[in-house]
């Protein structure tokens, strides 16, 4: 079931976890009370896992 | 004596009684409404809690049953689906209604806080409240007729 | 004024921990159950133990009434099968 | 044993714990009291130390060794969950049936799910800061995930849970926390002792030495133990039935 990578797919890929990094880097940095570089390395960090999920659970459900 | 504290105490006294009566009584259908009506009216109680103590880290308590609240009643909404058949269960009304006391405290404490990050967070918990509330409620009124055993 | 509120708040409390412990389905006490969750969480911030709330609020608000709820499901799906079988 | 002497034993018990309780309250000091001696050491300690969270320093710092304790409940009932709900020799698995969810839930679960983590993950990171921690942020982290059972249907959870991996995690992180334990004990201090790292700037994300790592290494193994109990719970409610006329 492995579909073909297409130049297209790599960069609607990388442009949905762009989209969703960014989107939770912003709300890391909404919920905590001072900026700093450690935190927001970790907002970078745990945003790109959240990111990663959120692209796993969208194939996950229109995947049929 | 603080107008916050005192704020969410009729919040709490109003909503949490009313929420208990709903919810102990009646048929299945009506209690899980009480259920998710509940998370919406305790919300925010917590916000004016946070605000009446003068302690911000407290906010994160509501931002926690923003998010966790709609889950918990679409835990319900999913298992029960068989005992809410031909139900419907759903009380728009109330739901906007307490969704509409929602906006008003969020939008309260929003012209207290002053622009700022402290004021986004309490927009952000604003909208996981009054969105999840809408869709949990529209989750109970008929979200998951498609889903049999699973 | 504070003890107005924490008196309102163990009252809920108290009053829906008795509620729960007086409801015969398990369906329908879970229900009461996850809202005496929020209350505890609530009756916490009043005694200003925000750590205690976090957790109950994490633990009651979807976790005990999802272990509750699938529970029920499973021993529901057993006893139609069974019924059905016969 | 005879419901008599079942009786008896149960009087028995429960006068000794009357009178115990009894002779305990007696010693109490007053309600409402100005005088907490037990409050003012924990604070200072913690604010030695550099953690703003008093509680954070009490779990991870003052009582680290209960917090292993506590830990380690988890782990061993989680374990026994696994043993007691694992597929028996006279039941198999049923496919999961696709559930058609209504749009607006289904979207909503989608939304929801990342967000969910980060605010999970941020009380896991912020334990020693806000209230919160490792436990409270793991098991929100972990019920973020099922919310793909709830808007979706099992299957979709299964794709994005690799089982394994977080029963691994599960073990590692109980480790983790034994190790960095251990570390005191190499350096030369006591077991789970924080006097390895500094202790940082006040109120900032590496302050309080050790009670971030112990921290994150709570919040994993609370996370990954949810995640396989759940996945028990739910094979057994939706993939699992009984073989007819056994």
């Amino acid at each position: 079931m492995r579909r073909r990578t297409t130049p297209r797919a790599v960069l609607l890929a990388t442009g949905e976890l762009l989209l969703w990094w960014g989107a939770l880097a912003l709300l890391w940095l909404v919920l905590i009370s001072t900026v700093d570089t450690l935190e927001r390395v970790v907002g970078a960090g745990v945003a790109a896992a959240g990111a990663l999920l959120a692209r796993a659970g969208r194939r996950a459900v229109t995947w049929r | 004596m603080n107008g916050w504290i005192l704020a969410a105490t009729v919040e709490l006294g109003g909503g949490g009684a009313a929420a208990l009566w709903g919810v102990t009584t009646g048929p299945t259908a009506r209690r899980v409404v009480a259920q998710n009506l509940t998370t919406a009216a305790l919300c925010p109680a917590l916000l004016l809690l946070a605000q009446g103590y003068g302690r911000p880290a407290y906010v994160d308590l509501a931002l926690l049953l923003a998010l966790l609240g709609p889950v918990g009643t679409l835990v319900f909404a999913r298992l029960l689906h068989e005992d809410l058949e031909g139900r419907r269960p759903s009380a728009w009304g109330l739901t906007y209604a307490v969704a509409g006391v929602g906006a008003a405290v969020v939008i309260a404490l929003c012209a207290v806080t002053g622009p700022g990050r402290a004021m986004v967070k309490l927009l952000v918990i604003g909208a996981l409240l009054i969105g999840g509330n809408l869709i949990a409620s529209r989750a109970l009124s008929g979200g998951f007729r498609g889903v049999l055993g699973g | 004024m504070s003890d107005a509120l924490i008196l309102v708040a163990l009252l809920l409390v108290a009053a829906t921990a008795t509620a729960a412990v007086a409801q015969r389905d398990p369906a329908r006490q879970a229900l009461v159950l996850s809202v005496l969750g929020v209350f505890l969480a609530v009756l916490f911030t009043v005694l200003q133990a925000p750590d205690v709330g976090l957790s109950q609020l994490a633990v009651g608000a979807a976790l005990t009434p999802l272990l509750i709820m699938l529970s029920v499901r499973k021993i529901r799906r057993r006893r139609r099968d069974r019924d059905g079988a016969r | 044993m005879s419901r008599r002497l079942r009786l008896w034993l149960l009087a028995v018990g429960g006068a000794g714990l009357a009178a115990v309780l009894a002779a305990a309250c007696l010693e109490l000091p007053g309600f409402g009291g100005r005088s907490h001696p037990y409050g003012t050491r924990a604070v200072r300690a913690s604010l030695a130390r550099h953690t703003a969270n008093t509680i954070a320093s009490v779990n991870f710092d003052q009582r680290a060794y209960d917090t292993l304790g506590e830990m380690s409940i988890l782990f061993a009932a989680v374990l026994g969950c696994v043993v007691l709900l694992r597929q028996a020799r006279d039941e198999h698995r049923e496919r999961p049936r696709p559930a058609q969810v209504a749009r607006p839930v289904r979207r909503y679960a989608l939304l929801v799910v990342p967000a969910a983590l980060v605010c999970g993950l941020y009380i896991v990171a912020h334990g020693q800061l806000s209230p919160g921690g490792g436990f409270q942020g793991g098991v929100v982290a972990a019920t973020a995930l099922h919310l793909l059972y709830l808007g979706a249907d099992y299957r979709a959870l299964e794709r994005v849970r690799p089982l394994g991996a977080f029963e691994a995690t599960d073990a590692l992180s109980v480790c983790a926390y034994l190790v960095l334990g251990l570390a005191g004990v190499l350096a030369g201090t006591a077991f789970l002792a924080n006097t390895l790292l500094p202790y940082g700037t006040f109120n900032t994300l590496s302050s309080g030495g050790f009670v971030p790592l112990l921290n994150a290494a709570v919040g994993m193994e609370v996370a990954s133990a949810v995640v396989v109990l759940l996945a028990n719970f739910l094979d057994q409610a939706v993939e699992i039935v009984e073989e007819e006329a056994g």
